[in-house]
């Protein structure tokens, strides 16, 4: 069933040969991950830096990460699924249709080629973006990189790892999986976690109007999320945590001005390999912290009158 | 025979979880005993009552009138009776079920018949996602029953599938059949793309062409006598599809050789 | 204060075998006498000291790494339903940190022993220990295939090598030393295994496993910790291992250590299809050993995930499996493979591994040697500890359980020969007095005047898995956690840790190689002091020259 | 004002983390930053410890800290089915925090990563 096959970044640093980017644009969304993590970096069996690794950019369009790529791969909008689909078959040595397989925008000499490389690989990363995980297939393109990297590993070692944007969310990963089991899209309405994506992730629950009051933190939607989304937060009461008043503050109905993280407030983040780290703020904020203003959200609704506790009927009801 | 009808009041403003819709539970209640089983609006109880006007006893036979569209779990886990829904269906509609026969005539949201073991669905209009499938982790979706919709549906329609039947009249999302073990899918009017990614074993049967995915392999043309004995099964629950030798062939594809699997795609070929 | 009276004291550690005394608590701690406060009536009960787990995965970016991949698992278990005074959560083979200290509580265990810490992730291991509530909690250090430790170990410095160790102890804010697979995690990185003793490990020159057990097992020694080198050993899991452990048994000689699970590392046979147990010599073989400490690591049938930093092995059962696989390598230190796994019956392994777990805890004569675990989450769920105490205690139960087995499985185990059978005594040994005394806490696994005030009362029933499943009384540090199987009141617990010395200067030994090897700064790799939680620090015995 | 230099300062902006930054304070705002990259710096120098906006609003008004708290804390009791969203740029102890606030709650809580 594949499965999930990943390394901290110092492993890639000092142990990667081949380093393969997919839907991803680093240079400019993750400017130091070339030079602290990935590429540029002399490792502990990576002598030379530079000249010991090969890297591969696979992307829809040119970006300027191209050119820090050995060799770059075009693939038609909306056909990484196919493309990794068929690389699993070929790394496997099972036949593909050539024609079916152009319509990805890549020749069969590409893909084979490919696959030939991520065999011949000393230690081989896939790294994939946004590009990747936000285009059709969404989830399941994920899933076929990180299956395609367990799967490499019958010939030799092969990991994968998505390249994480906005600062902590893999903390709100992490620290999800200890307190609920799950690592987003929790509903905890019957008292304990439930996990569905698709039914308990943001844009679909705002989209069918599914909740009737939101808190956000750490996060704009008002300026990202598609606009039924963001009418729903301007319908039910919406509180904001945030450093800045933003376009979410201006649509809800309480906000809150707190301390910058990392800025000036301190604690602790994790880093897009789930390594944590220590914040060491360099101001000191007029405002608390949102550690602050969540628990004393949190004690002010813990003084009304506590709810009937959740009755079990069966076993969970998912 | 009796019959126990729910009417909804009026359509919550956030979902309304209620798995005690279900033969199981009521069959064998008074009326105030059906009235006062606990629902969850979101994160709070209520009865039953708050929302339905109830009519009659328990009883094996639900008739449940209004838009429940937002209505999450009828019939969850269900072994035996039926329930008419005499509108929309929300989420898990069936999900988990055993037996008996759940109808819709409005469309249902996704997730219906998700890791059901037997019994029928059938939906007059549309249903959402996942009809049929796996929730996320579990190795196999449904593994038995049969679910018919009589519009299109959405993603992941019979995802990881074991055994059983899913029959879909109109066009049919992507990844169809995705890693499916065991089982028919027959998509009336095809699917959009990645019909039968990473399938290991089953059956898809399209009548209407698809666009495959590299990784299938063209195998012979035939036109199994298994399927004409289906077609004649799928008949009687009020389906059709040509399935006489002289009406055409099928191209038989295998597949996803990705994985590697030994699943099938038949997609039908009218004679001319 | 509190007193408890009448009940059947079983107190290993004092001698106490089944006497009726009194217990007085007063701040956490026993005490000869009280005066006033709160009396348990524990007539018809029997009092145990808290249960205390050498080896377990209970926090950590391994065990929250599984958590994310087994969704069907924590569906299938019943949650955990918040309530005014517990936090909601899941169950099953991976609980969510407060359900785990629930579950532990609510079968009398107070303290429990993380054993495996890359020091690159301590922080998150602290994080979640504290979010793990009631329980008193160690952890162990991961450290054999330290590649900076390793170097040095290769050329031959022992001397830096123990002042790297105990100044990664000391950034780790852990508790003892964890060797997995000893250079074999290493060679994992280049997709190989270290699977003898005496070859030189992938990646380096002339370094054996041997050596690197040798010098931890020293190194550990040396620094007087309170708890040996905990050494997983070499080939877990596969058919002939035994071969291994004896040779690795042989090799610690003139050291104390604890081997970890040593269910796994007790087969014979060639392959799979030929694998049997060889309990019986390892057993005799451990016996003759009185340095060495054990736990069972027993395997029960049903669901589970497999969870160690055991990559080549974890990589292994995917391949047997096809279920999902995870592995997280971590720069420089160890890995950790994920593989969700289910024990049959009817699978000959299976029914080998189940055997193996019990006979060695039938075989090893000595109770104070080995403990009851599961290697928990990798055999079976800790919560399901009663089930292997009954089978322990009941052999006509034994037998029972044997006609479930395989019937080719019964010609390649000793179990269907062994009629001992546990004492409630011989029980309170291995869950809590010798774990106790094997991790060096003196002030934990027993009830005697000064101890920490951890016990547990259960009814005593001939219904064993009942009696130990649901504890009438649990207290925690003098308080009462649990009351007839609900939780009451939800303590923090402590973090207990030890401070061996070192050399200060041997920081500007690591600064330069860590700036070369690792991917974050020096400055923010150790675990400041802050983050743990009621830190109990544990003197270590005067260094040996 | 007093000048502060922080070594191996975390930075936050992107999932890199990089925590190898030197930053130089007046005590008002950073003034330099090291080693950070161009988003980086960006990142570090758009916040201040200025009081530029209202400690807290309640329906557009400015609102003491104290009355705003009451004011969330009474509509996310009295909602059905409340949301905790984002989670992103906000620490582990935030985030731990919430998801015991979501618990009390009985909401649902999402981050980034559904998207």
């Amino acid at each position: 069933m594949g499965g999930k096959v990943s390394c901290t970044l110092g492993e890639v640093k000092n142990r990667a040969d081949l380093i393969i980017y997919w839907g991803g644009n680093p240079a400019e969304c993750h400017p130091r991950h070339f030079t602290k993590y990935t590429l540029t970096q002399k490792g502990r069996y990576i002598p030379n830096g530079r000249k010991d690794r090969t890297m591969v950019l696979v992307d829809i369009r040119e970006t300027p990460s191209a050119k820090a790529a050995d060799i770059f791969l075009q693939v038609r909008p909306a056909k990484d699924f196919e493309v990794i689909t068929v690389l699993r078959a070929l790394i496997k040595g099972h036949a593909v249709d050539p024609e079916l397989a152009a319509e990805t925008g890549l020749s069969m000499e590409q893909l084979q080629d490919l696959a030939d490389r991520m065999k011949k690989a000393r230690f081989g990363v896939l790294f994939f973006g946004m590009g990747l995980s936000m285009t059709r297939g969404k989830h399941m393109n994920s899933a076929a990189l990180l299956t395609l990297a367990a799967e490499l590993n019958a010939y030799t070692k092969f990991v994968a790892m998505p390249m994480r944007g906005h600062g902590n969310v893999t903390g709100g990963d992490v620290i999800m999986r200890w307190t609920t089991g799950y690592p987003f899209g929790v509903s905890l309405s019957r008292g304990y976690p439930r996990f569905n994506p698709g039914e308990f992730s943001t844009i679909d629950l705002l989209i069918r109007g599914d909740c009737d009051a939101a808190l956000i933190l750490g996060a704009d939607p008002g300026a990202t999320m598609p606009q039924p989304a963001i009418d729903h937060l301007a319908r039910i009461p919406t509180i904001v945590l945030d450093p800045k008043v933003t376009h979410t503050s201006r649509l809800a109905r309480v906000h809150f001005t707190t301390a910058a993280t990392g800025i000036s407030a301190p604690g602790t983040v994790y880093r897009m390999d789930e390594i944590p780290l220590p914040l060491r703020p360099a101001l000191k904020s007029p405002y608390p912290t949102d550690e602050e203003i969540v628990h004393r959200i949190y004690q002010a609704v813990a003084a009304k009158p506590p709810l009937p506790p959740a009755v079990m009927l069966s076993q969970a009801t998912m | 025979m009796s019959k126990t009808i729910f009417t909804l009041k009026e359509r919550p403003h956030v979902p309304l979880e209620t798995e005690v819709l279900s033969p199981d539970v009521i069959a064998s209640l008074k009326h105030a005993e059906v009235e006062a089983l606990p629902v969850f609006l979101g994160k709070r109880q209520y009865r039953l009552a708050d929302f339905f006007a109830i009519e009659g006893d328990g009883s094996e036979e639900l008739e449940i009138h209004g838009d429940v569209g937002r209505v999450k779990w009828i019939g969850r886990a269900m072994t035996r009776g039926r329930i008419t829904i005499h509108g929309d269906a929300g989420m898990h509609l069936g999900a988990h079920m055993k037996g008996g026969t759940i109808e819709v005539q409005g469309n249902a949201s996704d997730w219906i018949g998700a890791e059901m073991k037997g019994g029928l669905i059938r939906v007059a209009g549309s249903a959402g996602g996942q009809v049929g499938a796996a929730y996320r982790g579990s190795t196999s979706g449904m593994s038995g029953g049969t679910i018919l919709v009589g519009g299109s549906a959405g993603l992941e329609l019979g995802m990881r599938m074991r055994r059983g039947t899913i029959v879909v009249q109109g066009v049919v999302r992507d990844f169809a059949g995705l890693q499916m073990k065991g089982g028919t899918i027959v998509l009336l009017s095809g699917a959009e793309v990645r019909t039968g990614a990473w399938m290991v074993r089953g059956t898809i049967v399209s009548f209407t062409p698809l666009r495959l995915l590299p990784t299938f392999s063209y195998a012979c043309t035939c036109n199994p006598i298994f399927l004409r004995l289906y077609a004649r099964h799928l008949q009687t629950l009020g389906v059709s599809f040509p399935s006489a030798p002289e009406a055409g062939f099928y191209r038989r594809y295998t597949g996803d050789g990705a994985v590697p699997g030994k699943g099938e795609i038949l997609i039908w070929h009218p004679q001319q | 204060m509190l007193r408890i009276t009448g009940g059947k004291v079983y107190d290993p550690a004092n001698g106490i075998n089944g006497e009726i005394r009194e217990i007085c608590i007063c701040d956490g701690r026993i005490v000869p006498e009280v005066e006033g406060g709160r009396t348990i009536d524990a007539t018809g009960m029997v009092i145990f000291p808290g249960g205390v787990d050498v080896h377990t995965h209970v926090a950590g970016a391994a065990l929250n790494f599984a958590r994310a991949m087994i969704p069907e698992d924590h569906r299938r278990n019943q949650p955990f339903v918040r309530t005014q005074v517990r936090r909601g959560g899941i169950g099953g083979a991976t609980p969510t940190t407060y359900v785990t200290g629930y579950l532990y509580a609510g079968l009398g265990y107070t303290t429990v022993n993380e054993a495996a810490v890359p020091v690159l992730s301590a922080r998150h291991t602290h994080e979640e220990l504290r979010d793990t509530p009631i329980v008193d909690k160690a952890c162990c250090v991961l450290m054999a295939n330290n590649e900076i430790l390793l170097d040095l170990l290769e050329a031959g410095e022992k001397e830096k090598a123990q002042h790297v160790a105990a100044w990664n102890i000391w950034s780790a804010k852990a508790y003892g030393v964890k060797a997995v697979n000893p250079g074999g995690i290493t060679a994992w990185k280049w997709g190989k295994d270290a699977k003898s003793l005496n070859d030189p490990i992938p990646g380096y020159k002339t370094i054996t496993p041997r050596q690197i057990i040798k010098g931890l097992a020293d190194i550990v020694d040396s620094l007087g910790l309170p708890h040996p080198l905990h050494l997983h050993c070499n080939n877990l899991g596969a058919p002939g291992n035994c071969t291994t452990t004896l040779e690795t048994m042989k090799l610690l000689e003139g050291n104390r250590a604890h081997l970890a699970h040593l269910q796994y590392h007790a087969y014979g046979g060639d392959d799979w299809f030929t694998m049997r147990s060889e309990a019986a010599r390892i057993a005799e073989e451990f016996n003759a050993n009185p340095n060495l400490t054990t736990d069972a690591g027993a395997v029960l049938f049903g669901n589970t995930v497999t969870i160690t930093a055991d990559g080549p092995w974890q990589h292994l059962l995917y391949k047997l499996t096809g279920h999902k696989w995870g592995n997280l390598d971590v720069e420089n230190e160890t890995g950790c493979g994920v593989v969700p796994y289910t024990y049959k019956e009817k699978n000959l392994v299976n029914a080998v591994q189940w055997a193996v777990g019990l006979e060695l805890l039938l075989l090893i004569k000595d109770p104070w040697r080995i403990f009851l675990t599961t290697d928990h989450p990798n055999g079976a769920a800790f919560w399901r500890y009663p089930e292997i105490i009954h089978l322990l205690m009941n052999a006509d139960f034994r037998r029972e359980q044997l006609k479930r087995l395989a019937p080719k499985a019964l010609k390649r185990i000793y179990l269907p020969e062994l009629n001992r059978e546990y004492t409630l005594y011989e029980i309170a040994i291995i869950t809590s007095a010798g774990p106790a005394r094997a991790l060096g806490l003196p002030h934990k696994g027993h009830l005697g005047v000064g101890a920490d005030a951890d016990v547990a009362i259960y009814n005593e029933s001939k219904d064993i898995p009942h009696m130990f499943a649901y504890p009438r009384y649990v207290i925690k540090a003098g308080e009462v956690v649990i009351e007839e199987g609900e939780i009451r009141k939800t303590v923090e617990g402590k973090g207990i840790l030890v401070q061996p010395s070192y050399d200060q200067k041997v920081e500007s030994y690591i600064r330069p190689l860590f700036q070369q090897y690792y991917t974050m700064s020096f400055d923010n790799y150790p675990v400041e002091m802050e983050r743990i939680e009621h830190p109990d620090l544990r003197p270590c015995k005067q260094p040996r020259a | 004002m007093e000048l502060t230099i922080v070594k191996n300062a975390t930075c936050t902006f992107c999932g890199c983390v990089c925590d190898d930054i030197e930053l130089h304070a007046d005590g008002e705002r950073i003034t330099h930053t090291k080693a950070a990259c161009v988003l980086g710096t960006s990142w570090f120098k758009n916040h201040t410890a200025e009081r530029l906006y209202p400690d807290a609003l309640i329906d557009g008004q400015p609102a003491s800290v104290e009355d705003a708290i009451q004011a969330a804390a009474d509509h996310l009791y009295q909602a059905d089915m409340p949301l905790v969203y984002g989670l992103s740029n906000v620490t582990c102890e935030t985030q731990r925090e919430a998801v015991a606030l979501a618990e009390l709650i009985g909401g649902v809580i999402d981050s980034h990563t559904s998207l």
